[in-house]
């Protein structure tokens, strides 16, 4: 556990202009601490730090605290913060903002299944287009821990016996079109250099 | 109305199915059977803007060019493909930057977008293009004595108010009412399913689960009426997953805190 | 004022112009006589055989006054008019061409290149199979032969060399000219720039100014072709553009009186800076609409502003020609 | 004057365009002494010269024709400082006086002063803003001073052509108009007739007293507010020097300080106010046996019949008919036995909405505010959950005289044991109101307080931020947190209730002091809505032509040192039509308003802006285009004459002269093109939101250069092209939003010219980028930011305004026909020419 105590050293002024300089995110700066974000985050109670105190984190530009912290993977993109934050900070986005930011620089925990999901997903998606859901699940429990697939037997049965289940690849016609649309669109350079 | 192209969207072709089927059906029953873009491909979804902006941008991008090629409107129903392609259309419009990085990467495989589509969800070109009248004279066999929790998830309402109302959306009210059945008053109608989190934290993802069937069926619904495929997954598979789970669903938050009055104690918060 | 030989020297030249100013001066009729009469005219192109040979010889500021008309669109036009200025105690601007530019003032809304174009190549009436163009020196039977260069800007006479006093009008009017010239002779010369006019707008004397109406609001604006003109009324009121408020009397509103909108010829009083953008003011405030599309609904019966506002007086304007690229 | 100056236009030997004498250094007038102009320029401490390069534009403004002193100044609008140009007048016979200091708003009228008192007329003075519109709003300094440099130098072009001018007295009519009669306008009201004044108190409602006489208790004393309001409403009504007009709307103002004609509508009551008593035996005998309508006064928590008196307080204490619900109006087939009830014959159903002018020297508006619709809200439930109420419903609950007699009970009669009150509901919040509304906090720390006493209940406060600054306010809080209110940091998130709830709901919030979100059970919520201004306050202020600051509320003159004025002279403001105020800052402003009007009426007269146009009647040929174009009617036809007009001093309002000043912008850098963009900005708008950019700090483009004039309309075609042909590379015209001119229809007259000018310029190769015409209030300043970075940009991009200037096109006429035939056709000629046997 880290002491909860910071230094002036633990601040990174870098990231902090960088979360501020996130299309809208400027907004970070008029935060005027009412907690609406937090309250109305269905997924609040599992966080370790409050939507509320992440931005302002972010502001102060502890990064570490802020890439390290489990709330970014839980966000759900709902939107309910977004839309109801009276300074119009763009929450939602944000937290997308710091899931890139935190993949590019590889500060999360190695198994925690959001991010593998996520590379997963693109992967499926860069090589064929569209997203098979049984392989996609199949092989995000494959890399974070077979033993999950035990619980699942009976829902995987259900999904089966539905029709639900399908081991057909799904891909798309133009996938050469697709990889060159990918590879023109270029980098984002959100991130800093 | 101006032509629609039916995207389907990956989930529909998976765990959807069913929710598929029945949309071709009902349309067919409409007499305006549904055409499906040519070629389309995974909108990216959230998992993707996790990763690279740009290269989701160009993805999403990607159907909006080819409908705009049939001179379509898009017509999704799923709600994440919804918000995907809507924020997509947003965003090459009002940022130069971005407009211009996706521009570039259609323009390297022959393909143009001038912004001339809109993205549409069934419920909105129910209610709105098809009308209630036409829906109710459709029905053959009235949903009768069905008591439905209306069930609209977050992304056709947020952050984005499009066709709906954000906290009190009434489209779907509306076309299950033409349907013959009774809709209940359901204050979740636009809370989180979870989402993707029922995979990758089941029991942070069926606590929500479980917030959204417990609060239906103490309203007396029979069933719940839902618009995009990944809630529907999540409430279905969870209604028998996170009732049997319940028990060792121990995820009392740390944060959480109940005021208990001995008056109220038994109806606060179900965990 | 010297006099070498009794009667004082004047001369008249032309640069520029259509030749209506010589008419104009013509019109004078038995007027001319006396004016003929008072003076030893010792240029005149038009009427006498003089060269530039023998004004040169003269000496420096021993002509009265030369009478010039046109706008100066050549070499030799600045050469001539620099020559009798040297030549001259004063210099008249003489006509519209000279005092703002005039007619030949419009293309300056080209270039140089452009005129060329239409004036001896594109035209249909031109026959030019070998696309000959104007050139400073050429060979013809072994004679090297030159014409004057060809100014981008056409300019106005005032824009060229020093110029004492100005006579408006496009010609000027007889009455006009016949006061200008009596003022000359009086000996009492008025402040050098004067404009020999009546400084006051046209509806000082316009027939029809009583019934211009106190509440007047334009909707549309019409051209003379497309409507049946009253009369008696208000050309104004009528929906004609009429520049009478912004232009200076002394024609006696003669266009009016033959039933045609004021265009400008004597230019502004000494009060405006800008014709045009005067006649613009005070024409576009009247426009009885107060949204934008309405309003350029009512412009649309405007279709040439320049040529409307600008036509007589572009040179000397403030904005003076089409910008350059 | 010099009648004739060259040719009209101005052409001349040397080409340029300065031929005629209007644009010369010369004195004008023959024979007067030689122009001497002093020229100061202030430091304003560090404001102006931290950014702008004081001596250096000390030095230039030295330099130029006419000045014979140029002095700078650390604070010229000290003591010291006017002393200084006293002296110079006298010492050195300056007869010009330039001052480059901060807005003409703040200090025109000290320096004038100064002026005048060294005996030179004061209108030879000339005001440079150098610090709203240079040091404030810039950062670069070499750019700032050259544009203070600028501005001084076309304000000592400009004094050159300066006249004495003598200003006009205008007397002032001694009556006033109040608008409105909440407490506000009731001070007004009061104040001005104790002092002998006639005053026209104008209320829409039936009753006045406005929200206050809804109140119970008032902060932070707990005094009754009935109490302290009914004594003054009862005085309205009885004094001799207040006519009092209820059911009234002002539907006209015409007029100007001093003789405003007022035309205000009296909607039909049905009851004659001189006749009724209030016996309300008319209420009684109606053929509704109970209220059937919602009471507007207590906020639809109780009933009334179609006639009703407003309130128990009511003033006047007469009852009215409301004809949308009474059944006689609606199918004309009532009993009538109201009519027969009364015994003062004082019910007369044939009212008729009637129309009266009142003339009056000064208004005061006093028109308030309204609340919050939490509506707008929808995740408090307000509308949905039966008990969510707005603090005003429960202020009306805790009022003795309120529908449940003061108790605190819910909708199905109970007492609620527990009870949240949310601060902050549609204030702070980008989406409704981005202000903090003032009052809240302290009202529901009041309401807290009532609840907590009447019912015992748990009460939690959500709040932001406390907000108690004020007499007793801390204190009050204190007492408040000391009682046990729960006072909880967060804002609330949601409202929900449960199916099988007994009317309990349970709100979300984060408790951001102690990082959790609580969920706590209320039976009762109570949303601190915030104020606004009133809906229609935009018709109000068109109506009066006053301004609305860019939030809603009535814009002051000036937000510190002119609170009640506004920039139309004779209207002042009070209470919380300017924005949110409790009820001491409420009658502390009305006391101020009527002090102000009281200054106005007892002297007597006002000093009219002396320069408005005059008719030179040897010059003008009668062609009347003038006359339709004044909105004041104020040009009339000489009938001596007949062919001249003449103007009606009395009513014409000032124009400048505004020529001199377009010019300034002649010179071009030489590296690096930085545009030079002159902007002619209408005094009471675009002017205004320059100077608020100014005291707001914000950046924008240096390149723009004010010259203000007093109405876009003021604006001729000539100013432009002026501009252009003395080297401006745009021109930026900003005048008032369409329907909001000073003048009625200036900006109108603007716009037309623009659109042809535009049409004009555009045949001529000029770019459309470099002509801009933008409407701007007042207090858009961000938008001017916006404005004048987006022109600055733009002609940035385009380059420098070629336009030709012949003495530049023809060095030589050597040179000139060296240029001609391009080589190419030339040759190609030639070539043809040679092959020709």
């Amino acid at each position: 556990m880290r002491p909860n105590i910071r230094t002036e050293a633990d601040r990174s002024p870098e990231f902090a202009s960088w979360i501020t300089s996130l299309p809208g995110a400027e907004k970070i700066r008029e935060c005027m601490h009412c907690g609406l974000c937090s309250a109305s985050c269905p997924l609040f109670a599992y966080m370790d730090h409050s939507p509320r105190q992440l931005m302002h984190l972010g502001r102060e530009g502890f990064r570490d605290d802020v890439l390290g912290s489990f709330t970014i993977w839980l966000c759900t993109s709902c939107y309910q913060c977004t839309v109801e934050c009276p300074r119009q900070i763009p929450v939602t986005e944000i937290m997308y903002a710091l899931k890139r930011r935190a993949i590019e620089e590889k500060v999360y925990t190695k198994h925690l299944p959001i991010p593998v999901l996520a590379r997963e997903f693109r992967r499926m998606v860069t090589d064929r287009g569209r997203i098979s859901e049984s392989w996609l699940v199949m092989k995000l429990l494959l890399k974070t821990g077979v033993h999950r697939m035990f619980g699942m037997v009976e829902l995987g049965w259900d999904l089966v016996r539905t029709g639900r289940f399908s081991l057909r690849k799904e891909t798309i016609r133009e996938r050469g079109d697709l990889a060159r649309m990918l590879e023109a669109v270029g980098s984002d350079g959100e991130a800093v250099s | 109305m101006k032509k629609l192209a039916y995207y389907p969207g990956c989930s529909l072709i998976g765990t959807g199915r069913a929710y598929d089927e029945s949309l071709r059906a009902v349309f067919e029953a409409l007499g305006e059977p549904l055409e499906e873009l040519d070629d389309w491909n995974c909108c990216g979804a959230t998992s993707y803007m996790s990763i690279d902006k740009g290269k989701a941008y160009a993805l999403a991008s990607r159907n909006l060019a080819l409908a705009e090629r049939e001179e379509a409107d898009l017509l999704t129903p799923c709600n994440a493909c919804y918000l995907v392609l809507e924020k997509t259309r947003r965003h090459l419009a009002d940022s130069a930057e971005m407009g211009h990085r996706v521009r570039r990467a259609l323009d390297a495989v022959g393909l143009s977008y001038e912004g001339d589509v809109r993205i549409r969800h069934p419920l909105e070109v129910l209610t709105q293009d098809v009308g209630e009248e036409r829906i109710k004279e459709a029905v053959k066999e009235p949903l009768k004595g069905l008591k439905v929790a209306p069930y609209y998830g977050c992304q056709i309402v947020r952050p984005y108010a499009t066709f709906d109302d954000q906290y009190h959306p009434q489209t779907m009210d509306r076309l299950l009412k033409a349907t013959g059945a009774k809709v209940v008053p359901y204050p979740f109608k636009t809370r989180c399913c979870g989402a993707s989190q029922t995979g990758t934290l089941p029991e942070v993802g069926l606590h929500l689960v479980y917030r959204l069937l417990n609060e239906a069926k103490a309203r007396g619904a029979d069933v719940l009426a839902v618009t995009c495929p990944l809630c529907q997954f999540n409430l279905d598979a969870g209604s028998t997953t996170s009732n049997r789970s319940r028990s060792s669903t121990s995820h009392r938050s740390s944060g959480w805190r109940s005021e208990s009055r001995p008056r109220s104690s038994a109806s606060i918060a179900p965990w | 004022m010297t006099e070498s030989e009794g009667k004082p020297k004047v001369a008249f030249y032309w640069c520029a112009s259509c030749g209506g100013c010589e008419e104009a001066v013509v019109d004078l009729a038995e007027g001319i006589l006396d004016v003929v009469g008072a003076v030893d005219i010792v240029m005149w192109p038009v009427a006498m055989d003089f060269k530039r040979a023998d004004v040169e010889a003269m000496p420096d500021g021993s002509i009265l006054a030369s009478f010039i008309n046109g706008a100066i669109r050549t070499t030799e036009q600045e050469e001539m008019a620099s020559l009798l200025r040297r030549k001259s105690q004063l210099v008249i601007a003489f006509g519209a061409c000279s005092q703002l530019g005039g007619i030949p003032g419009l293309a300056n809304l080209f270039d140089r290149e452009g005129i060329y174009q239409a004036a001896y190549l594109e035209s249909p009436s031109t026959e030019n199979p070998g696309g000959t163009l104007p050139r400073l020196r050429s060979r013809e039977n072994g004679y090297e032969l030159s014409l004057p260069g060809f100014y981008e800007t056409v300019r106005s006479l005032g824009q060229v060399i020093d110029v004492d006093y100005a006579i408006p009008g496009c010609a000027p009017h007889p009455t006009v000219i016949q006061s200008a010239v009596a003022t000359l002779l009086s000996g009492e010369l008025p402040p050098k720039g004067t404009v020999l006019a009546p400084d006051q707008a046209l509806c000082e004397e316009c027939p029809r100014r009583e019934s211009k109406p106190l509440d007047l609001s334009i909707s549309e604006f019409k051209r003379p072709h497309e409507v049946l003109i009253d009369e008696e009324t208000c050309l104004l009121a009528q929906g004609l553009v009429c520049l009478g408020p912004a232009t200076r009397a002394g024609c006696g509103a003669a266009c009016v009186c033959g039933n045609m909108p004021c265009s400008g010829c004597s230019g502004p009083t000494s009060r405006v800076l800008d014709h045009g953008g005067k006649a613009i003011s005070g024409i576009a405030s009247l426009i009885g609409a107060d949204d934008e599309e309405t309003i350029d609904a009512v412009l649309e019966g405007i279709p040439d502003p320049v040529g409307t506002f600008y036509r007589y007086g572009l040179p000397a304007s403030l904005l003076r020609r089409k910008t350059l690229s | 004057m010099l009648r004739e100056n060259g040719f009209g236009s101005g052409p001349t030997r040397d080409g340029s365009t300065d031929g005629s004498t209007i644009n010369g250094d010369a004195p004008l007038t023959n024979g007067d002494p030689p122009i001497r102009i002093g020229v100061y320029v202030c430091h304003c401490g560090t404001n102006i010269a931290r950014t702008v390069d004081v001596e250096r534009v000390t030095e230039k403004a030295g330099e130029l024709p006419g000045v014979a002193v140029a002095r700078d100044y650390k604070y010229m609008c000290s003591d010291p400082g006017q002393e200084l140009i006293k002296e110079d007048i006298e010492e050195l016979g300056l007869n010009r006086i330039v001052v480059a200091s901060c807005s003409p708003n703040l200090h025109e009228g000290t320096f004038r002063g100064a002026t005048a008192a060294a005996g030179l007329n004061p209108f030879f003075f000339q005001m440079v803003n150098i610090r709203e519109h240079a040091s404030w709003v810039h950062e670069d300094r070499d750019l700032a001073t050259e544009k203070a440099v600028d501005l001084v130098r076309a304000a000592v072009r400009r004094v050159h052509h300066h006249k004495a001018l003598e200003s006009r007295r205008v007397s002032i009519r001694p009556e006033a108009l109040v608008v409105g009669g909440g407490i506000a306008g009731i001070t007004a009201a009061l104040t001005l007739a104790e002092a002998g004044k006639h005053v026209y108190l104008v209320e829409r409602e039936a009753s006045i007293g406005g929200h206050m006489a809804q109140f119970d208790k008032t902060f932070p004393t707990l005094d009754c507010a009935a109490c302290i309001l009914t004594p003054k409403m009862t005085q309205v009504k009885a004094h001799p020097n207040i006519t009092l007009m209820t059911m009234t709307e002002v539907v006209k103002v015409d007029g100007f300080v001093g003789s405003y004609e007022v035309t205000v509508k009296h909607r039909p009551r049905y009851i004659d106010v001189s006749l009724c008593i209030g016996c309300q035996q008319c209420i009684d005998a109606c053929v509704y046996k109970r209220g059937k309508f919602e009471d507007e006064f207590d906020v639809g928590l109780s009933k009334r019949k179609p006639i009703y008196l407003p309130n128990a307080q009511a003033v006047p204490q007469v009852v009215l008919i409301d004809p949308e619900q009474c059944i006689q109006f609606s199918s004309g087939k009532c009993k009538q036995t109201c009519v027969e009830a009364c015994d003062r014959d004082a019910i007369f159903l044939d009212q008729e909405e009637q129309v009266e002018t009142l003339d009056v020297g000064a208004i005061i508006m006093a028109t308030g505010f309204q609340t919050f619709d939490p509506r707008r809200s929808p995740h408090y439930g307000y509308g949905i959950y039966p008990n969510v109420y707005t603090a005003l419903e429960v202020e009306r609950l805790v009022n003795a005289s309120g529908p449940t007699g003061g108790e605190v009970v819910l909708r199905d009669g109970e007492k609620p044991t527990s009870v949240g009150i949310v601060h902050c509901v549609g204030s702070r919040n980008q989406k409704n109101n981005p202000w903090c509304s003032k009052v809240c906090c302290m009202y529901s720390l009041k309401l807290a307080h009532l609840i907590k006493e009447k019912t015992d209940a748990e009460v939690y406060n959500f709040y932001i931020d406390m907000r108690t600054p004020g007499k007793g306010f801390e204190e009050f809080y204190q007492r408040i947190a000391a009682e046990g209110a729960h006072l909880i940091r967060g804002k609330v998130a949601s409202v929900y209730q449960h199916a099988d709830g007994d009317g309990e709901m349970l709100v979300d919030v984060e408790d951001t002091l102690a990082g959790m979100v609580r969920r706590i059970p209320v039976d009762m919520l109570v949303l601190a809505v915030g104020l606004e201004p009133r809906a229609d306050a935009e018709d109000v202020r068109r109506t009066f032509n006053i301004t609305c600051s860019g939030d809603g509320w009535f814009m002051e003159r000036h937000p510190k040192l002119a609170p009640v004025d506004t920039f139309t002279d004779g209207v002042y403001l009070a209470g919380c039509c300017q924005g949110p105020k409790d009820i001491p800052e409420t009658v502390a402003q009305a006391g101020a308003a009527a002090g102000q009007t009281l200054a106005l009426i007892d002297r007597g007269y006002i000093e009219l802006e002396p320069n408005t146009a005059q008719v030179i009647a040897e010059d003008c040929s009668g062609c009347k285009t003038c006359i339709p174009l004044c909105p004041y009617q104020a040009i009339l036809q000489s009938s001596r004459t007949s062919s001249r007009t003449r103007r009606s001093t009395r009513r014409s309002r000032g124009c400048w002269h505004m020529l001199e000043q377009a010019e300034n912008a002649q010179q071009t850098s030489p590296e690096g093109f930085e545009p030079r963009i002159v902007a002619l900005f209408c005094n009471w708008c675009t002017y205004m939101a320059a100077d608020l950019a100014g005291t707001s700090r914000m950046r924008y483009a240096p390149n723009v250069r004010v010259v203000r004039v007093m109405c876009s309309g003021r604006i001729d075609t000539q100013f432009v092209m002026h501009a252009f042909a003395r080297g401006a590379d745009g021109v930026l015209i900003g005048g008032c939003h369409p329907g909001d001119c000073h003048y009625q229809e200036g900006n109108y007259k603007a716009l037309r010219r623009f659109r042809l000018l535009r049409r004009v310029i555009e045949s001529l190769g000029i770019e459309k980028e470099r002509l801009r015409l933008e409407w701007i209030s007042a207090s858009e300043a961000d938008r001017l930011r916006r404005v004048a970075d987006e022109m600055a940009a733009d002609i940035r991009a385009l380059g420098p305004l070629q336009l030709s200037i012949p003495a530049e096109d023809f060095p030589s006429a050597e040179d000139a026909g060296a240029e001609l035939p391009s080589p190419g056709i030339a040759e190609e000629t030639a070539a043809k020419e040679a092959a020709v046997p």
